[in-house]
């Protein structure tokens, strides 16, 4: 009887232990501070958070790291700077996490790193694209966002061999949208100098573009550089097509943001989307790591849509801290630091080593793969857009499509 | 050309800043108080328009009539739960009327924002037009068929307001009662009524607004900003509680918005029409259309 | 000799002319009544002598000074004071801040206005509510308290706006007593009143105004004598509470 | 047993008393709470007390309803940011030239206003707000826009600027102390229970009223630049309306034209928004809800509780 007992206990107890065995060790708390109410852009926050949490569930699937488990901690900044240096304090210093990853807000960003800084505490920055991120030179910040000095050049490069004669450039009042039009422009004058080309800074808040649409109609340029963000480059490119600017067989709009594979995309923009050409750093037709894959996949299960390149970014730059936990063998942040800073990080989106020379390049995953493409019809799916530029080829202005008139 | 393109543009989206800041004028003109959920309820109509619209698949001519209800409801539980205290009861709250209406409709935007943040989701929607031209040239100004429309409904709504107002009883007692609230009851007309059925048509018109507007703005639970902001302009501008007052200077903000972003800077267009109000206050404390009463 | 002197005063909102070239005199040391029926323009008159309003033509002097369209509240220093018809005390401050912050406007120290105070209260028999929130006096003890606020540090003038109208009659004793009492001291008033009979027993000389004019002007009597007077008050519209039927009858 | 006297002098000096042992208590907090966060919050607690003292003194005791607080909040912390990012102007000299700034500002903005009544001062005042926040955020060239600019610091040890922050509280709090038991205080509350009584009776309203919103301006001045300070950025965020609304419920709810009240309020209600973190991401549906029924059903505000119970154990 007692024997049975025994027996039963010993059973209970094996069963016990062969329930996931990463739980029982105390997790590893990762601190992720990113948008998730106005007036901060609470798409990008939704989606940085999809992706993180897809991948923390893969891996405490697979038993976590050092047998621990991750656990992500996650705060609010609403996209203002104040709260996000508040947030990153709290899961700093309070929360105590081993680092922080998720910025997706070049303003916010700036705030929180030096924080991070002052802490020591590494910081990953998702999808800050200001080049002042990087050239605060921290040696806590790593990059495996895209940077407003590759696109901008991308975009030069395009512009160029599309050889057009005047650009005009709308450009959101934020440190993302004004360095990259500036940086555009530069560019543009070493690469092309007889190109025309001139910004304009619009208020991101502002709901009507038309006064600032209206001058181009009398004598409209080649083509409109977007650099914006949604909501606001929604309106902007549906005052634009309403105003008959854009696009037409003289002008084309060139997105400079991603917008194309956010998912609220077309249910915002009808026409005006047509005929859209966009610089991504996501599409199908990539080279895809197998991981990459299986988070489309289980992208797709939970959300019904298809993966876009913010949710890998949030994803990598996750990937990126446990990696560099695991060659570290530690979550101590200085020993952190030196792993991630020494080791070959195999980002999911192809192997990535990261450059440190002082700069835009400081800490930054340089070669970030990337494609130019176009929207030839509405609410097409990104798979069925056409590549003008595939990854890592030249940009071929020959397949770009225009409209009858 | 292009002068006359920004006139254009700039007196119809002078229409629908008048008509978002009507409501909040007529508000204004009875209790003395700034509604700061205003914006709250012009966003609340685009979301019941675009929702109704979407969502449950009826057409954008009959999701119109629900945005209005909804805003009225609005209107009418926000007088009902909080602004009837101000003049019922609490006797003593004469003196600290302003700050509780401020602070109570500051706390209401707050959680209507937020309560659409969290059960309809982030993501701004594009509502359905009411008539599917994307876009038609009209002698030499482009329109898209939606801000045409929306112009023509908001001027008709005007007028049809301005003739409520001017010819129904209920205009009428609206009338006695921004005039003169204690002299009004005492000639029998029921104040707290009327009060309601301001807050219901000031509801009704921001939430048209918010309708009308839907297809253009993309509405997104922080939308309400900037017609709130506008409307706090109009009101002053146009001397508190002057509906007429409201309708000239939304357009004249309209227009001058239009021309100054154009000919001097686009950055601080939104700055500029503060800074109008600024001016005309230095010259007319009363506001562009408001008369001066005599004190004591 | 005459303290205040009004000249040609006129005063238009929109196009009404409230006031319409109105000149009489203040004697020092008198009690002037200024009557007529309502709407006719008193309290016009006294708000543009008090300085709430600037007359569009006129002149007011005091003494030889000239003081058209001074403020009200420079007037104030001067020691013209004015009472209002709706009783304008501090409704959160207890009667008693109610007077030291009156005395410490007039320029007192703070001392002085509350030994003043102390014994205005007493004077006006405010005691039993001197703690309360002036908020919370009743009117005619409102009314009591503007007495106070006007006379804690001596006016050269002091402007009463309908001190009677709506007072228990016991209050109205105590007003007329202390009128009276500062009266003999020799201040000078200037008494707006509907309340015939207390016009009559207070005032040596009247001014009486119908349609922002000045239609009589003397000695009590024989402005009420008057037949304009007569006329105006009769054919005043509005009737007015009891004590007021023609002034005439009052005479006879 | 002496009668409840309601002399301004003396509810004053009950109400500093009380003051006071608040800010004692606050003053022994880091006693209790742990690491640099938990004091960072109390940190800002007590720089929203500040604000609440500031508005209060305006709308509370002088009845301005201004809606610019946190507006001047914001122009105080970029005035020392932009010394010091342009022309490295020690702190010393930056905070209180954020100080002088703002009272020019509220001059400014004063002489506009403040012949304006009720719902005209307040609009206008918000106009103003926007004014400032607009321009500060689209001028990039200058102030770089809405990333926001780094600013020195006093010191990195939290603790000191903990109390820097609370010394700063008590000599803000003694300064309005002082002006509100003297004449001053007096007339302002004349003016705010009765602008033409107060100047039939010889007081300069418009001048009372002025300096009252210098003052009020100012202090926010000095709130925003040591805040600017403190937190090493400053951002048009600052200067958002919803900061001035925060502030406004702070007083509200802790008890208008009270000292003691301002401070309750702009503490209380900034940790308790702090521990509705709590209640993750509808932190803001149920601050919202707070504000509201404090507002509606509780008017006289935490302070006007407590006060009617002390007053009363008093008599």
């Amino acid at each position: 009887m007692m024997f049975r007992c025994l027996r039963y206990l010993a059973g209970l107890m094996g069963f016990a232990f062969l329930l996931s065995p990463a739980f029982a060790a105390d997790p590893i708390l990762i601190g992720v501070s990113l948008t998730q109410s106005p007036p901060g852009s609470v798409v990008q926050g939704t989606q940085v958070k999809d992706g993180m949490e897809i991948l923390k569930d893969m891996v405490n699937a697979k038993g976590g790291v050092l047998g621990r488990p991750i656990k992500i901690l996650y705060e609010d900044n609403q996209g203002i700077p104040e709260k996000g240096r508040a947030a990153t304090e709290k899961l700093i210093s309070s929360d105590k996490v081993v680092a922080m990853a998720g910025g997706h807000q070049s303003s916010v960003c700036l705030a929180e790193i030096e924080v991070a800084h002052r802490y020591k505490v590494p910081y990953v920055n998702t999808n800050c694209w200001s080049d002042d991120v990087r050239k605060r030179g921290y040696p806590e910040v790593f990059n495996t966002s895209p940077y407003n000095t590759l696109v901008s050049s991308s975009m030069a490069t395009t512009l160029a061999t599309m050889g057009v004669k005047r650009v005009v450039a709308f450009a959101e009042n934020t440190d993302y949208g004004i360095g990259q039009a500036k940086l555009t422009g530069e560019l543009l004058k070493a690469k092309a100098p007889q190109i025309e080309y001139k910004y304009e800074t619009l208020d991101r808040a502002s709901k009507d573009f038309t006064a600032a649409v209206l001058p181009l109609r009398a004598n409209p340029p080649d083509v409109i550089v977007m650099s914006m963000l949604p909501p606001a480059a929604y309106l902007l490119m549906n005052q634009v097509y309403e105003q008959g600017v854009a696009p037409t067989a003289k002008t084309l709009m060139y997105d400079g943001g991603g917008l194309a594979d956010y998912p609220d995309f077309w249910q915002n923009v009808k026409e005006g989307g047509k005929y859209l050409l966009s610089f991504a750093l996501y599409h199908p037709q990539m080279k895809q790591t197998p991981l990459a894959s299986d988070i489309a996949a289980e992208y797709k299960k939970r959300t019904g849509g298809d993966i876009n390149r913010l949710v890998l970014q949030a994803a990598d730059s996750l990937e990126l801290v446990i990696q560099g936990i695991e060659s570290a063998k530690s979550t101590d942040s200085d020993k952190l630091i030196k792993a991630m800073q020494t080791m070959n990080f195999k980002s999911i989106r192809g192997v990535s080593d990261f450059s440190n020379k002082p700069g835009f390049g400081y800490q930054q995953w340089l070669e970030i793969p990337y494609v130019n493409y176009e929207l030839t019809a509405e609410k097409q799916p990104i798979a069925q857009t056409v590549l003008i530029q595939a990854p890592g080829q030249k940009f071929d202005a020959s397949k770009i499509v225009h409209p009858a008139k | 050309m292009l002068a006359f393109d920004l006139l254009a543009n700039g007196l119809i989206y002078g229409c629908f800043y008048a008509l978002m800041a009507i409501g909040l004028a007529m508000i204004f003109g009875v209790l003395k108080i700034v509604n700061f959920a205003h914006g709250e309820f012009f966003m609340i109509g685009a979301y019941t328009y675009v929702l109704v619209a979407l969502k449950l698949g009826v057409s954008p001519w009959l999701a119109l009539p629900c945005a209005a209800v909804s805003g009225a409801l609005l209107g009418w539980l926000v007088e009902r739960l909080l602004m009837r205290p101000m003049y019922q009861g609490y006797a003593s709250w004469g003196f600290m009327k302003d700050e509780y209406a401020v602070v109570v409709t500051f706390g209401l935007s707050l959680l209507l924002i937020n309560l659409v943040d969290k059960i309809v989701g982030p993501y701004s929607f594009r509502g359905p037009p009411l008539i599917d031209v994307s876009r038609f040239a009209l002698g030499p100004i482009m329109l898209t068929g939606q801000k045409a429309i929306a112009a023509v409904v908001s001027v008709l709504l005007m007028i049809g307001l301005a003739l409520f107002i001017k010819r129904s009883v209920w205009g009428k007692q609206i009338q006695a009662v921004a005039q003169n609230r204690l002299g009004a009851s005492l000639a029998g007309i029921d104040a707290t009524r009327t009060t309601s059925l301001i807050f219901m048509i000031s509801g009704m018109l921001a939430a048209l607004s918010g309708a009308l507007l839907a297809p253009l703005v993309n509405p997104s639970p922080d939308i309400g900003a900037f017609p709130a902001v506008k409307s706090y302009v109009i009101v002053v501008l146009g001397g508190m509680g002057s509906i007429w007052g409201a309708m000239l200077a939304a357009l004249i903000l309209g227009v001058s918005e239009a021309f100054f972003s154009v000919y001097i800077s686009y950055d601080y267009r939104d700055a500029f029409g503060l800074i109008i109000l600024v001016v005309v206050l230095l010259f007319r404390p009363q506001g562009l259309f408001g008369e001066k009463g005599r004190e004591l | 000799m005459s303290l205040l002197t009004i000249e040609g005063l006129f005063a238009h909102f929109g196009g009404v002319a409230a006031v319409d070239n109105v000149s009489f005199d203040l004697r020092q040391g008198e009690i002037l009544g200024l009557i007529g029926p309502n709407g006719s323009g008193k309290t016009t008159v006294l708000n543009l002598l008090s300085g709430f309003l600037t007359p569009d033509a006129g002149q007011v002097r005091m003494r030889d000074e000239n003081i058209t369209g001074m403020s009200a509240d420079r007037l104030a220093q001067r020691g013209v004071l004015r009472m209002f018809q709706m009783t304008r005390v501090f409704t959160r401050m207890s009667a008693f801040d109610n007077l030291l912050t009156a005395g410490m406007a007039r320029g007192l120290s703070e001392s002085e206005s509350t030994r003043r105070a102390h014994a205005l209260i007493e004077e006006l028999t405010l005691e039993p509510v001197q703690y309360l929130n002036a908020g919370q006096l009743s009117g005619g003890q409102r009314k009591l308290l503007e007495f106070g606020m006007c006379f804690i540090e001596p006016p050269l003038i002091a402007m009463l706006d309908e001190p009677f109208a709506a007072v228990h009659p016991v209050m109205r004793d105590v007003m007329a007593k202390f009128i009276r009492a500062r009266h003999a001291q020799g201040f000078t008033f200037l008494l707006v009143s509907h309340d015939m009979p207390i016009i009559v027993d207070l005032c040596q000389r009247a001014v009486c105004m119908n349609a922002g004019r000045v239609i009589a002007a003397g000695e009590i009597r024989s402005v009420l004598q008057n037949h304009d007077v007569i006329e105006a008050y009769l054919g005043d519209s509005e009737t007015h509470s009891g004590q007021d039927h023609p002034p005439a009858l009052e005479v006879h | 047993m002496k009668p409840i006297h309601n002399l301004w002098q003396e509810r004053l000096r009950f109400d500093m008393r009380a003051a006071l042992v608040i800010i004692a208590l606050i003053g022994l907090l880091p006693a209790v709470v742990y690491g640099p966060y938990a004091l960072g919050i109390i940190l800002v607690s007590v720089y929203f007390a500040i604000l609440a003292l500031g508005w209060n003194l305006l709308a509370g005791y002088t009845g301005q309803f201004s809606l610019a607080p946190a507006a001047f909040a914001m122009i105080g912390a970029y005035t020392t940011a932009l010394l010091d990012h342009y022309w490295q102007v020690p702190l010393a000299l930056g905070i209180p030239a954020a100080i002088v700034v703002t009272a020019l500002f509220g001059l400014m903005l004063g002489k506009l206003v403040l012949n304006l009544s009720g719902p005209y001062l307040s609009l206008t005042t918000l106009a103003f707000a926007e004014i400032a926040r607009v321009v500060i955020g689209n001028s990039h060239e200058f102030t770089r826009g809405d990333q926001g600019m780094h600013v020195a610091t006093l010191t990195d040890n939290r603790l000191a600027y903990y109390y820097i922050f609370l010394f700063a509280l008590v000599v803000v709090l003694a300064c309005i102390y002082w002006l509100l038991k003297g004449k001053l205080g007096r007339f302002m509350m004349a003016v705010r229970d009765d602008p033409v009584g107060a100047e039939s009776r010889g007081i300069n309203v418009v001048r009372i009223k002025m300096i009252a919103f210098c003052i009020s301006c100012s202090i926010c001045g000095l709130a925003g630049s040591l805040y600017g300070t403190f937190s090493q950025l400053v951002s048009p965020e600052l200067g958002l309306l919803q900061q001035t609304g925060l502030i406004l419920s702070m007083v509200v709810i802790g008890g208008m034209g009270s000292l003691s009240g301002a401070i309750l309020g702009g503490v209380l209600i900034y940790l308790g928004s702090e521990w509705l973190r709590g209640f993750g991401d509808i932190q803001m549906i149920v601050f919202a809800l707070l504000v509201i029924v404090f507002a509606r059903y509780i008017p006289g505000g935490l302070w006007g509780m407590v006060a009617a119970r002390l007053q009363g154990r008093r008599s």
